[in-house]
């Protein structure tokens, strides 16, 4: 079954063609890496995905709806797909309960009790409980990474987005978020994860996308992708980041 | 006659009586912020006519400060219906608005140091006086300084503070305004006894209540009133009061008697802007 | 001349000075702030927002009531403000608008185009992370100005915020042309009465210098208790 | 409202005899331009000077410079164009004092010096939030090449401060021409005063007040253009909104 | 012979101990790398060689003069001594030409023709001779690193620092710049650099240092480091930044 469905999709900014006549699709449960030179649209890409960069032309269906019907309720179904970002974004006037709290209070509509206890539940699954009190400014850049994931987690999303979360890291710290992202591809989380971590592609991937100047050059199962890329350009990519 | 002053003021039951703030001792305020002075005075008189004309003794009287810049436009579109205080009654501005009978008669005329004495326009030749921008003597020490090549240097200050000032640290021999207001400054000045005023008025400046135009019922009645007191001879009481006796806040003495000039138009009241006429 | 300095008049001139100018100054400064950035927000949030006809008023009034010296718009919204009121009103006359209401709804009018500036700077300064990271989880966008970005920016243009509301502050002398009197006008007219400009010019001065200085302390220790730890 | 509307008023003889109306209102705006001009080049300087001081690493100028920032800031411009107008010269030895006195137009100097010092107050934060906005990083390969401390301002952090905050110099500018305005208080006859002036004799306000937005306005006009051009000649290729390097 | 001598360098900030006792050298030729967890002092030890941090208290002496002497021309030291850091630097005002020869001319007093042509030949040196007349927004990071390479290297420095060179850059432009960097260290270039690229450090280093909280904790041979680090520190944290 398609959780995530891209048909066709295209894209300007004025004369600039960031994505043109993009397809995939992400199933249930499945993890999908997209990897590409800088400047290729893959942040465009998975911005699409819940709507956060509106399109030109094709068809995104997540679970049945379509992203760029008019009629959509963006903000209900960008509430059922959690997205994590390089610089994680997270709210620095909150501490990190509240950061946790917030969407589901304001969108969810939960009782702020049941959203501290989901929040506070999940901080502890990525081993952070004890700096719910603290800032964003506080923590180290993969613990702000791992709340940010965490915040995502609240809202119960049927699909997680990752775009290149472990790029803005210090080395040291790259891993303890990785692992919390196998550990949610392990319990099943369907997920797209833009990154340029190809221990992790290798480790939990179903399938790679390889993309270049806005299209998708190539789309393969992850054991296709690292035994023989099909495209030269994706060859010279893996050779490479692959180097060290 | 017909009146549309009188008409709103009966409807609305109220009338509005604009002054100035600082327009010693003609309207000012006293230490409770109340305005009083000369043309306050005069102006309670009016008030009490509208009263008794209209048959409402208890007619509500609001007052309302004005400025220079905002005296026009609240009197043209109704917010007050006089304007008592300090205006120059002159031919430009009878096409905005018009005066009662002339209720003082200031004269143009020049305070200096006694250390460095003007007592005409012709001594301050060559060097620099200050008058009040706006005014009319701008215009008289323009008109003399090229008919007589003076070669002044004049300044504009912007309101008779400022003026005094200027003439107090020597940026100017001498201030040139009205005489009642350049006395008062030199009155209220550190010391006084440094001044000096010139005894020829070089002009003079008839002073009345402001009024809005082409309301001949409300303007009559308001020369009326004036005229009364001039009659009866009350209006000596009322300007000695102001005039030559202390007065609050602080007890200052004008010591400013009555003017040939002013004593000539309450012998005949009259509310013409030409100055010649006054002499 | 200094010699003579006269502190008799300052100091009888003291209760006026205070509780008539300083407690009007203060008011007004209150009013307006407080009203000021409400409608400058709102006027911000019009000048980003997508909708090209109102970023397009926004945009004008801020630019048209920043070009003009503050006299000349109390001036004209002391004499606009009536009649604006009779068309709203729909009553036959202009409305008659007593100078204290005109000068805090002229200020709070003028002012909100510095604050819609202010504010403006304030959220474009944000990353556009938070606006993406906010409506990813599902906030609309009137939540995410209210919840994430508001909160973020006014509290870093605190600061900004802070030097306009002394300039307010000082500004507030300008209500002399509706005959109002503030402090600066207290001590003017004083002056002007007693013919002790030097005296009440160099106190007015001092009185301000230390009031601003001390709320620009107030708010330095403040913003420090506020500001966002990154 | 039963006001006389006359907008002949213009072409008729003012209170100086010779000019009409129109002309010294012209006179006026002429005055304005230049008090603002004049003025915030002075800001300009200075408030650099004294900018660059509040980034310095010395303590003592860094104090200096808040404290000239801190009084020109903290006092109204009305009260300040009057303590350096009437107040200096008694304060001055007396020879000094006289002479400032006979300077001819002296209220157009005083106007524009008093303007330079209040705006630079204002100028030196739009310069010092310019130079912090730069990544200390700039600083330090500045240094690390060997250019010393003042080059390293001059060539390298400047530059690009200046280039940073244009729109706030603009906006300043804009204050500073608005801000002559209170040079009535020392006699200035800039646009305001002689609007003033000519509505106190005429009583033609709205004529006299209208003509001065008008003139206002244009005059800010022309300034947003120039300083437009100021911009778009100071715009570093490349650089979007990412400066040197930093930023996300 | 020794070019960098640290004796018995500390520093604190506040309370906060940067540097303690922290004491090393880097002989001619010779290339040292350091590494170490994210705030353990890296970038403040580099910088007190050229004088950019001050001291507390210790030596250093650099070609025989001593850094922190009140005496010490500093501007004519550094310029003696090239620097690169994390985020490039380069004068965004200035095209990539005349940032090449700002200090040249300011500094050495160079003739503006001379500076430029030796700018041109350093340009051409790390393959960059066609952009000389772009401003550093329009290039790419790794091009704009290899500009600040080149652009330190006009000064004829006799030893070259480096702060985290390449972890400001995207994956793919990683190698562009470590291979400028190989070269210089072939070339005899006295090196000191502070990076995590550890192929890079067994590549061309000949020694490694590993900080922790402003100490010095482990300085060893090169082989000595990979093969068998002594501390449990230094052992963690190349196991966590080797996984991939
Ligand atoms: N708002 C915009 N206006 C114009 N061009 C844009 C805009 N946003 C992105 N682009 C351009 O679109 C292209 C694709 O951008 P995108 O961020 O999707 O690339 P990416 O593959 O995620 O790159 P990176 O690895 O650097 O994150 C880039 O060339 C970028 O410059
Ligand atoms: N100006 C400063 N004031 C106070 N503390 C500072 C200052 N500069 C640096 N520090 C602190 O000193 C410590 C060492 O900083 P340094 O930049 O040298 O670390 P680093 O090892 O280079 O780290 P990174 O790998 O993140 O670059 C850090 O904890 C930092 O927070
Ligand atoms: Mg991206
Ligand atoms: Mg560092």
């Amino acid at each position: 079954m398609s959780m995530i469905t891209l048909r066709d999709i295209s894209k300007t900014y004025g004369d600039f063609q960031v994505l043109s006549h993009c397809s995939t699709w992400v199933s249930k449960g499945e993890v999908v890496v997209v990897c590409g030179p800088s400047g290729s649209g893959k942040s465009t890409l998975i911005k699409t995905i819940n709507g956060l960069e509106p399109i030109d032309s094709g068809d995104i269906i997540v679970d049945g709806t379509t992203v760029s019907a008019p009629t959509t309720n963006l903000p209900l179904l960008r509430s059922r797909v959690g997205m994590v970002f390089q610089h994680f974004e997270l709210f620095p006037h909150l501490n990190i309960r509240e950061n946790l709290a917030l969407a589901q209070v304001k969108v969810l509509k939960r009782s702020k009790d049941a959203a501290m206890e989901k929040g506070m539940a999940l901080l502890d699954r990525v081993g952070l409980a004890a700096h719910a009190e603290k800032f964003p400014g506080q923590l180290s850049g993969g613990q702000q990474q791992r709340v940010a994931i965490a915040r995502a987690l609240a809202m119960d999303p049927i699909a997680m987005l990752f775009d290149e979360p472990t790029s803005a890291l210090d080395p040291e710290m790259i891993n303890e978020v990785l692992d919390v992202m196998v550990e949610l591809a392990r319990d099943g989380m369907t997920m797209m994860v833009v990154t340029h971590e190809m221990g992790f592609a290798r480790k939990v991937a179903n399938r790679v996308i390889f993309m270049d100047r806005g299209e998708i050059v190539e789309d393969a199962d992850k054991d296709d992708f690292f035994g023989k890329p099909r495209s030269e350009r994706a060859q010279q990519f893996l050779s490479k980041i692959l180097v060290h | 006659e017909e009146s549309a002053t009188l008409a709103k003021i009966a409807e609305r039951g109220e009338i509005t009586v604009g002054h100035r703030d600082g327009a010693v001792p003609f309207s000012y305020y006293d230490d409770q912020q109340k305005p009083i002075g000369y043309a306050m005075d005069i102006c309670a008189r009016v008030v009490d006519a509208v009263k008794a004309k209209l048959g409402k003794p208890d007619l509500k009287v609001s007052y309302m400060p004005v400025t220079g810049t905002t005296r026009i436009p609240l009197l043209v579109n109704g917010t007050i219906d006089m304007e008592c205080g300090t205006t120059t009654n002159n031919v430009e501005r009878q096409k905005q608005v018009t005066f009662s009978t002339t209720n003082f008669v200031a004269g143009i005329r020049i305070l200096s140091k006694k250390s460095a004495p003007v007592a005409s326009m012709a001594d301050a030749k060559g060097k620099t006086v200050v008058t009040l921008s706006g005014t009319t003597s701008v215009k008289l020490i323009n008109a003399a300084n090229t008919a007589e090549n003076l070669g002044l240097t004049i300044l504009s200050a912007k309101d008779l503070a400022e003026g005094m000032l200027t003439l107090e640290t020597d940026r100017a021999v001498a201030l040139i305004f009205d005489d009642v207001s350049i006395a008062g400054a030199a009155a209220t000045s550190k010391a006084p006894q440094d001044y000096q005023m010139s005894s020829d008025p070089l002009s003079v400046e008839p002073y009345g209540i402001m009024l809005r135009r082409d309301d001949d019922g409300f303007k009559s009645l308001v020369n009326g009133t004036i005229e009364g007191l001039y009659k009866g001879g009350e209006i000596n009481g009322i300007y000695e009061k102001w005039f030559t006796q202390p007065i609050p806040p602080k007890g200052i003495n004008m010591n400013f008697p009555m003017s040939a000039q002013l004593k000539k138009v309450i012998a005949n009241p009259t509310d013409d802007p030409n100055p010649d006429l006054y002499r | 001349m200094l010699s003579g300095f006269d502190f008799q008049t300052i100091v009888h001139a003291l209760p006026y000075l205070f509780l008539t100018g300083m407690s009007f100054t203060l008011t007004l400064t209150l009013c307006a702030t407080i009203g000021g950035m409400i409608f400058g927000t709102l006027l911000a949030v019009m000048r980003l927002s997508d909708n090209r006809i109102l970023s397009v008023i926004a945009g004008g009034y801020v630019n048209l009531l920043r070009s003009l010296p503050l006299v000349l718009v109390i001036f004209w919204f002391y004499f606009l403000v009536p009649f604006l009121a009779q068309w709203l009103t729909g009553s036959s006359s202009p409305v008659r608008i007593d100078p204290f209401w005109s000068s805090v709804i002229t200020f709070t009018l003028f002012e909100a185009c510095y604050f819609c500036e202010i504010v403006r700077s304030g959220i474009q300064s944000l990353p556009r992370g938070q606006t993406l990271a906010a409506s990813a989880l599902g906030m609309t966008d009137r939540q995410a100005l209210f919840y994430v970005i508001l909160p973020q920016a006014l509290r870093n243009m605190l600061p900004l915020i802070l030097t306009q509301t002394i300039i307010l502050f000082q500004d507030t002398s300008l209500v002399y042309v509706l005959s109002i009197t503030d402090f600066l006008g207290a001590a003017a007219k004083i002056a002007q009465r007693d013919g002790r400009l030097l005296e009440m010019y160099v106190f007015a001065a001092v009185v301000y210098f230390i009031i601003s200085l001390i709320a620009s302390q107030a708010v330095r220790r403040l913003q420090k208790r506020v500001a966002i730890i990154r | 409202m039963n006001y006389h509307w006359n907008w002949w008023i213009f072409f008729e003889p003012s209170l100086d005899g010779t000019n009409t109306y129109l002309t010294t209102l012209f006179w006026g705006l002429g005055w304005t331009a230049a008090t603002a001009v004049v003025g915030f080049t002075i800001a300009l300087v200075l408030g650099s000077v004294v900018g660059v001081a509040r980034t310095a690493p010395i303590g003592w100028v860094q104090t200096s410079g808040m404290v000239f920032v801190e009084v020109f800031r903290n006092i109204p411009l009305l009260v300040q164009m009057f303590l350096w107008y009437f107040v200096l010269p008694e304060v001055l030895p007396r020879d000094a004092g006289m002479w400032l006195k006979q300077f001819p137009n002296a209220q157009f100097y005083t106007a524009a010096v008093c303007l330079g010092f209040y705006h630079a107050a204002r100028m030196a934060e739009v310069v010092r939030a310019g130079l912090l906005s730069l990544s200390r990083g700039q600083k330090m390969a500045g240094q690390a090449l060997g250019l010393t401390l003042p080059q390293t301002y001059r060539y390298v952090l400047l530059p690009v401060a200046y280039r940073i905050v244009v729109p706030a110099i603009t906006s300043e500018f804009l204050s500073c021409t608005k801000n002559t305005s209170v040079g009535i208080a020392i006699g200035l006859v800039e646009l305001t005063g002689t609007a003033r002036a000519m509505q106190e004799n005429t009583f033609q306000v709205f004529e006299a007040f209208a003509a001065a937005t008008v003139l206002y306005l244009a005059l800010n006009m022309v300034i947003v253009f120039a300083m437009r051009s100021v911009e778009k000649a100071a715009v570093i290729p490349g650089l979007g909104n990412r400066i040197a390097g930093r930023g996300r």
